[in-house]
């Protein structure tokens, strides 16, 4: 079998043409392209909002409590704030920026990149990615011990966990980021775990033990890359939650902290106005829903696809 | 088997043990002065560490975590050197720690520096009688002193002489008073006895409170159940045997949608649409935007009241039961053994009702069980929306104060119920998978 | 009582038929153009590489495609009446009642959650209408007539329950009990052992006769289809090639590609020589990239123009019993065959090493500690418990020679090279590699000494990983273990490919890029990266196809010689050792039963274990005369293994002895000839007297 | 010789929905005389037979072409076959020579073999019949094929058998019948394998009482 006699199938594709190649499988899903869409737009009106709002989001420059009409949009809440406005701004919070406390070292009282939605995925994603690849490919006494401690923080329902630590730390960027991070950790855990299990068993590994490679080279070198796909797709979706929870948690009064708008806190505020402003409280409501049920979308498009993909 | 059995339930205490431990630590480390919250703002620093100390919260973590866990009258009871027994109020119910003095339920009171004894009477009254000879010398200091209980379930320590100043909260407000202990040990038994201590916010038992609050939301709950069950089953079934087809792509996005809708969303539309605009074109619809909970019974004498609540727990459930059922009547519609009975020549029916269902049932039943913390979630928000006075509210009101001892014990029941379904889920599991059943 | 020949219609005809898979951007013909009859009672034998369509024939012939398979063109006649676009009621009808099917595995096709007594009845309840007493009753006595043991029993365990030969004797006694007119076999032994195998294609053979069931039975072994087809089709990439009496098929194959596959399959021959392995060069175009005229032309050594641009048709090719797909079948010889320049034949004598062992194992175990399922085993009180996955096993491995390792699966021939590599430790003995003690496990081993342990692995889709490219995976043992400057690396590793040969190419692909063959070679290539004395191959060849086998098994030989690499082998199968290995050893159930020089192995003196395996080894020569030795029962537990020789409770010589207690007692290992020997109660002489297992063929 | 052993397994048989014209067609392209029409479970309901789909001449009389054609396209098996009561059917484990006295007296070419349960195992068809008188007189393999007439009495088939097997003879076939034109005599078929023609009549004409009626090697 002469080297050079192999058939074009096999030539070495670009990085670009790769990319060209996942991108397709993207919009060969109708699922996943619309939940793309809707995922998209809100970052469109997030990054606008960042230069441009139509009007002042934290300032009751208009009349309460008003209808949509042909100034506001989509009307005004009960201290006289353009809703729309109000919308654009809450975007940035959840997946555009995160506020630091005043007494965090050196970017103290500033602004980072990357929402609070997005951090407390990335952290429950190192976080269970840690702990799930110790667990599954240690198994014995680890996977016991870390799938105990686990089983015991699933056992919280979440909104309790994000109540008790927002009663116990009180309210802050950070805090929701942990108690996103904390409340995610499990799943993403237990996905790597089991994963990790099935990749365990591939000769490749075999291979790497048989050379003594140590066991974080095998975990992080060996198994990482090749998870990489389902958690992406399981991201997305824990995005998706996270979006749920700060939603429910701006709900509860117990989210981010102002000034910045929260969704969740907006479909309160419009709640106990309800009977003198019915508008009010469904341009938030939709917003909170469509970019979960987006996400959603997108994911399952995605995962679907892919299995396809692989038959 | 047995062995799975055994595992699952040691795991279980473990992690029941492990979540109480986490609770309390949590709380311990984050919640704030509570003293604030309670004396208010304007209370001084010496009226809250008076009153810090008589809530006992001047001792360390440690024993404060086992008192709450396994009471602490047995680790007092070598102090006081009598044992100590609780006996109900006769007009609230509460329990009252008394030690029990050779046969004689007895409590101490000090007053202008005198030690007297309160002798309980088998009418529940006392009668006070004065009892200096008990005070003990403490040969380092060469002070008296005195251990027992007061008449606010506290073994307390008094030390004669020594006249302590302290805060006294009473019904008619906050005041200074003399002839105070040194040192409170606030009693109790423990939640594992039942005992899950005082709401801070009202100074009752949270038991009291707490056990109504749980019965409304198993009402509550154990209704949506009823209805999103059967139905989110026969949805994912339906879905799962025509995978692809239209019925299948309207079962999964729509469940898809209801279920990355928050509650609160859904709730919020439900009033919207059901509780004020159908209620302008049909106002005697049953629906009610607000209601009124006027008393803990209150869904018992008008169970429309649950309605709404019901119908936005089943919106969010059902689209997930249903479309994990989708998702497992795939897979095994997929399988070989399904295959098999095809070419076997058996009817669709057959094949779908005695090959299928059982096998595609099996893993939704345990997501379902283990799905029941996520259900206790949604019942906060959907308690919190419509005031429903439930467990969730309760958590949600305490969370909110920060009455950690309400919190400790709501919270507890919570992950009692997660947890004990979980392990039913794993028995609905192994009871139905022979593999795991005959190994 | 009738001939062969059946008269009559027949029970299948497919004609013309091909098969189209609907896929994202056209459809690919997964068949095209088969043509073939089964009378009743006879067996047509489908055979072909994985991905040839063999499997896709025979679902299309119960209508099974899937949502985006269908029948494109053709025909296909049951009974005289067109299948195809028969749907509902009537293919239901159809299904279980006159065609019915077995499976390649059981496991999968059995309800895990439904006794197999319901699985059985329905059969019966719902095509007949049958009371379920009766149909209880009948099910019994089908489980009887396929020789199941306990049947009564049986009908009320679950699958898991029972072993894999008896879920395959469950599947096709569900397959007869309505006495169907077409039985299709898809792969039905490929899950099974070797000896388990042989005693389900002997029911097989007996059921076709007594039924007189018409069998298509598909299957990628020569030998199987041999061994119970009178009719055999020979299918390559979507298309029938060959087509002919079983004997003259094996006998004259008149198609270049079935000529080839006779030549890289192995055998169990007498002499080494005749063993050597001749593999087809180039690969199975993929189905969407078909070429244009005759489909092997590609891969023929006899391709001429003609072959480029005209498809040729299966046609009877005269002077002889076969039909096949070629334009020169009748100026083809195949005697006259020799091997193309190209196809790298490896030379048998091997270097002549001074026979210095180079690992010595004394006495080796394995014990596995394992949990009870009782109360008392939940909180530790019980004794332990162990599996005694390898039990005081010795040999040695003079240096450059190649040890084969041969049992069935569970006889601890993987623990045991787990065991040598380090991946378990050892429980007793002692095991040296050039001096270095290597019972412990890899964790204590010195790196240099795992630089000289290394393994080739059994599965091709699971040996690489797939994130990184051919390039890293073999670069990373060089890197690790510093063989070559890092700056050299990537010729190094280029010089590897080559010799593998895989072009310098390969360097940048990924694993997904390659064919299974490919991945093989470039786990060798790993292997050998670091320079290891010793490389323990783990069934390297069982998971490819025979074709690829050959080339695979060729290239470890010529690596052997190139780089003077000790091997220790692995295999199920005693034919894949025989040619490539200096010394065999035989194990079952954790105990080494015999070893010796391949040639020994392979003649008596036999253990009667050898015999039994090298009797249930399907030969791919319908003429071969092979003894018939079956075992009975099941391979007991190694929890509880059985005292004294492991294999006293099925051995089949064991009444032999004058007094048949004496196998509970440990046997000793008999000297039988230069390092070989057997442990076994029998002497020398009577072993000796054993006839051979395969006469020569006729 | 049972009716299992000469049967044809696994006959063609066709479902009673199936349009006539169709049935026709599989008859004539396996040339079978005799389809079996079986319901769920292969239980027959009739049997169909050529003559059956031939038309009868008066109902042809009063059509034209294109209703002939019409006619036919629209008949079901279920309408042209003989329903299953008035089949007649066999046993498998019954003796060939039941089937053959039944088709005899009743006249029919065939018959649909039934199990327990009126399940369809095979047919029997004549040609079945002619097949077991074959394998009786081992008109298979190469042999002399003697035909000895005997009086009916006891004992001359012994003679016979004995005088053979003095000569190691094997007897590969045999049948025995009342002689046709001679009543109160029987004549015996016996085909002996590897002997030749001379070997044979030198040996049996010297019986006394029987006599060589015919002598010929076949195949």
């Amino acid at each position: 079998m002469a080297a050079a006699t192999s058939s074009p199938r096999t030539e070495q594709l670009s990085r670009l043409q790769r990319w060209g190649k996942t991108v397709r499988i993207i919009f060969e899903s109708r699922v996943a392209t619309v939940g793309l869409m809707m995922v998209l737009f809100w970052f469109l009106l997030g990054f606008i909002s960042l230069v441009w709002t139509p009007y002042r989001p934290n300032f009751s420059d208009f009349e309460q409590n008003l209808r949509p009409n042909s100034t506001n949009w989509l009307g005004t809440d009960h201290l006289g704030r353009d809703i729309l406005s109000r919308l654009m701004a809450g975007t940035q919070v959840i997946l555009l920026k995160t506020r630091l406390p005043g007494d965090f070292p050196i970017l103290g009282g500033k602004a980072i990149p990357g929402g609070v939605a997005l951090w407390g995925v990335f952290g429950s994603l190192t976080l269970g990615s840690v702990l799930g690849l110790n667990a599954g490919y240690r198994s014995g006494w680890w996977d016991q011990i870390i799938m105990q401690l686990l089983d015991a923080l699933i056992a919280f329902p979440q909104i309790v966990l994000y109540l008790v630590v927002i009663a116990a730390l009180g309210q802050g960027d950070l805090v929701v980021i942990l108690a996103i991070t904390v409340t995610g950790a499990p799943g993403v855990a237990r996905l790597v775990r089991s994963l990790t299990l099935d990749i365990k068993t591939r000769d490749y590994i075999r291979a790497a033990e048989t050379r003594g490679e140590s066991v974080w080279f095998i975990m992080f070198r060996e198994i990482l890359p090749n998870i990489r796909g389902p958690l992406l797709v399981d991201s997305m979706l824990r995005v998706g939650y996270a979006i749920f929870a700060i939603g429910t948690l701006g709900f509860l009064g117990i989210g981010l902290p102002p000034p910045d708008p929260d969704w969740g806190n907006m479909v309160n505020d419009a709640r106990r106005n309800i009977f003198f402003n019915q508008w009010a409280v469904i341009p938030p409501s939709l917003a909170i829903a469509t970019l979960v049920i987006g996400l959603n979308l997108f994911a399952d498009g995605l995962r679907e696809e892919i299995n396809r993909y692989q038959k | 088997m047995a062995r799975f059995l055994v595992r699952s339930v040691i795991s279980t205490i473990v992690t029941m043990l492990l979540v109480s431990i986490a609770l309390f630590g949590l709380i311990e480390v984050g919640s704030g002065d509570i003293t604030v919250k309670i004396l208010g703002i304007e209370s001084t620093a010496e009226q809250r560490a008076s009153y810090r100390a008589q809530l006992g919260l001047d001792q360390s973590a440690a024993l404060r975590y086992i008192g709450w866990l396994v009471g602490n009258d047995w680790l007092v009871r070598g102090r006081v050197g009598h044992k100590l027994v609780t006996v109900k109020n006769p007009q609230t119910g509460e329990d009252q720690w008394w030690a029990d003095v050779d046969g004689q339920l007895t409590r101490w009171r000090m007053r202008s520096g005198e030690l007297y004894a309160l002798l309980r009477q088998e009418n529940g009254s006392s009668v006070e009688v004065l009892a200096n000879d008990g005070w003990q010398l403490d040969p380092e200091t060469g002070t008296e002193f005195f251990w027992g209980v007061n008449d606010n379930n506290s073994a307390v320590k008094w030390v004669r002489g020594a006249g302590e100043r302290v805060w006294v909260r009473t019904s008619a407000g906050f005041r200074q008073q003399g002839d105070g202990p040194q040192q409170y040990i606030p009693l109790r038994k423990g939640i594992l006895r039942g005992d899950p201590g005082l709401a801070l916010q009202t100074g009752r038992p949270v038991a009291v409170t707490l056990i109504p609050r749980i019965r409304n939301t198993a009402v509550l709950a154990g209704v949506a159940f009823i209805v999103v069950m059967p139905l989110a089953l026969v949805l994912g079934i339906l879905a799962g045997v025509n995978e692809g087809k239209p019925l299948d792509r309207v079962i999964s996005v729509g469940g898809l949608a209801a279920t990355a809708t928050p509650e609160f969303v859904t709730g919020i539309f439900l009033i919207l649409v059901l509780g004020i605009w159908l209620k302008e074109i049909w106002p005697g619809s049953p629906f009610k935007a607000v209601a009124l909970f006027t008393s803990p019974d209150a869904i018992f004498r008008d169970p429309t009241l649950l309605l709404l609540p019901v119908l936005t727990l089943t919106a969010v459930e059902l689209g997930y039961v249903a479309r994990m059922t989708r998702a497992s009547m795939v897979e095994v519609m997929d399988s070989a053994y399904i295959r098999t009975a095809i070419i076997k020549g058996m009817p669709y029916r057959r094949v779908v009702l005695r090959h299928a269902i059982r096998n595609a049932l099996m893993a939704p039943i345990t997501i379902i069980m283990l799905h029941v913390n996520w259900l206790v979630g949604g019942v906060v928000v959907v308690e919190v929306i419509f005031g429903y006075p439930g467990l969730g509210k309760y958590i949600y009101d305490s969370a909110i104060f920060g009455d950690f001892n309400a919190i400790e014990a709501a919270a507890m029941v919570t992950v009692f119920i997660a947890v004990v379904t979980r392990l039913i889920g794993d028995l609905a599991y192994t009871l139905l998978n022979p593999r795991l059943r005959y190994t | 009582m009738k001939s062969e020949e059946s008269v009559g219609p027949p029970v299948l005809k497919v004609e013309n038929l091909a098969v189209a898979y609907k896929v994202r951007g056209g459809e690919v013909e997964a068949v095209q153009d088969v043509s073939f009859e089964i009378h009743r009672g006879q067996s047509l034998g489908i055979v072909g590489e994985s991905g040839c369509g063999k499997s896709t024939v025979a679902w299309s012939i119960v209508n099974f495609l899937g949502a985006n398979g269908y029948v494109k063109r053709g025909s296909i006649k049951f009974q005289g009446q067109e299948l195809v676009g028969k749907t509902g009621e009537a293919l239901r009808r159809l299904r279980g009642d006159q065609i019915a099917m077995v499976y390649q595995d059981p496991m999968q096709a059995l309800n895990p959650s439904m006794r197999l007594g319901d699985q059985l009845r329905e059969v019966l309840t719902v095509h007949r209408g049958l009371s379920k007493k009766e149909a209880e009753r009948r099910c019994i006595e089908m489980l009887e007539r396929v020789y199941m043991p306990d049947a009564a029993a049986v009908m009320k365990r679950y699958p898991h329950q029972i072993s894999g030969g008896q879920q395959q004797r469950v599947v096709i006694a569900m397959a007869l009990l309505n006495n169907p007119a077409l039985v299709i076999m898809d792969e039905p032994t490929t899950a099974l052992d070797v000896t388990v195998e042989a005693a389900v294609l002997d029911l097989v053979a007996e059921l076709r006769r007594d039924f007189d069931t018409a069998i298509m039975f598909i299957s990628h072994n020569l030998g199987v289809v041999a061994r119970v087809c009178n009719h055999v089709g020979v299918m390559y990439a979507g298309e029938m090639v060959e087509r002919a009496r079983v004997g003259d098929l094996y006998a004259n194959p008149q198609h270049p590609y079935t000529q080839g596959l006779m030549r890289c399959v192995p055998k169990l021959g007498s002499d080494k020589v005749s063993s050597i392995l001749y593999p087809i060069r180039g690969r199975v175009p993929p189905p969407d990239n078909r070429p244009a005229g005759c489909i092997y032309g590609p891969r023929c050594d006899y391709a001429q123009d003609r072959c480029q641009h005209e498809h040729p048709a299966l046609r009877p090719i005269s002077g002889v019993g076969n039909w096949a797909r070629c334009h020169f079948a009748e100026e083809i010889d195949a005697a006259a065959w020799t091997p193309p320049e190209e196809i790298p034949i490896p030379t048998i004598d091997q270097p002549q090493s001074d026979n210095q062992p180079i690992m010595q194992i004394n006495e080796l175990s394995k014990y596995y500690e394992v949990r009870g399922d009782s109360l008392r085993d939940v909180f530790g009180l019980s004794q332990p418990r162990y599996v005694k996955a390898v039990e005081r096993v010795s040999f040695t491995v003079p240096k450059g020679k190649t040890l084969g390792i041969v049992g069935e699966s569970g006889c601890g021939k993987s623990t045991l090279i787990k065991t040598i590599i380090g991946l378990e430790d050892s429980s007793s003995g002692e095991a040296q590699f050039m001096g270095f003690d290597i019972t412990g496990a890899i964790q204590q081993r010195d790196t240099q000494l795992i630089r000289e342990l290394q393994m080739v692995f059994q599965n091709p889709d699971s040996t690489m990983n797939p994130s990184y490219t051919v390039g890293q995976q073999i670069g990373r043992p060089m890197e690790r273990f510093n063989t070559v400057p890092k700056n050299q690396i990537r010729s190094e590793v280029i010089k590897l490919l080559e010799a593998m040969r895989l072009g310098s190419n390969y360097y940048d692909r990924l694993p997904r890029q390659l064919s299974g063959g490919e991945k093989q070679r470039v786990g060798i290539a790993r292997a050998l990266a670091s320079q290891p004395d010793l490389v323990l191959c783990d069934e390297p060849v069982s998971a490819l196809d025979v074709s690829v086998q050959a080339a695979i098994l060729n290239l470890l030989l010529e690596v052997q010689q190139q780089f003077g690499t000790t091997l220790i082998f692995i295999a199920h199968d005693l034919s894949v050792v025989r040619f490539f290995s200096d010394y065999v050893a035989v194990m079952y159930l954790g105990q080494m039963m015999e070893i010796g020089p391949a040639e020994a192995i392979y003649a008596p003196p036999y253990h009667p274990y050898t015999e039994a395996l090298l009797s249930a080894v399907p030969i791919p020569d319908p003429k071969a005369r092979q003894k018939r030795i079956r075992l009975e029962g099941a391979v007991p537990s190694a929890m509880n293994p059985p005292t004294g020789c492991r294999f006293n409770t099925r051995c089949p010589r064991r009444h032999l002895l004058p007094d048949p207690d004496i196998c509970l007692t440990e046997p000793p290992w008999r000297d039988v000839g230069p390092d070989h020997q057997i442990f076994c109660h029998h002497t020398v002489e009577t072993l000796s007297s054993f006839d051979p297992v395969i006469a020569e063929t006729v | 010789m049972f009716v299992k052993d000469y049967m044809t397994r696994h006959p063609i048989m066709v479902a009673p929905e199936m349009r006539a014209t169709e049935a026709q067609k599989i008859m004539s392209e396996n040339k079978i005389r005799h389809l079996p029409v079986v319901g769920e479970g292969k239980r027959l309901v009739g049997l169909v037979t050529r003559q059956r789909l031939a038309l009868k001449p008066d109902a042809m009389a009063s059509l034209n072409v294109w209703e002939i054609t019409r006619f036919l396209a629209n008949m079901s098996v279920r309408q042209v076959m003989l329903a299953a009561k008035q089949v007649h059917t066999i046993g498998p484990d019954n003796t060939v020579e039941r089937a053959a006295r039944l088709m005899a007296e009743q006249k029919v070419s065939c018959l649909p073999v039934l199990d327990g349960d009126g399940v369809v195992v095979g047919i029997l068809s004549e040609v079945d019949l002619l097949r077991a008188i074959q394998d009786m007189l081992g008109m298979t393999a190469e042999g002399v094929r003697v035909t000895m007439q005997m009086p009916d009495e006891k004992g001359q088939f012994a003679r016979l058998a004995t005088t053979l097997a003095e000569h190691g003879w094997g007897i590969m076939g045999i049948g025995s019948y009342p002689a046709p034109r001679r009543a109160g005599y029987y004549q015996i078929v016996v085909k002996i394998p590897q002997v030749t023609v001379e070997q044979v009549r030198e040996v049996l004409s010297q019986i006394p009482g029987q006599e060589m009626v015919d002598i010929r090697t076949v195949v």
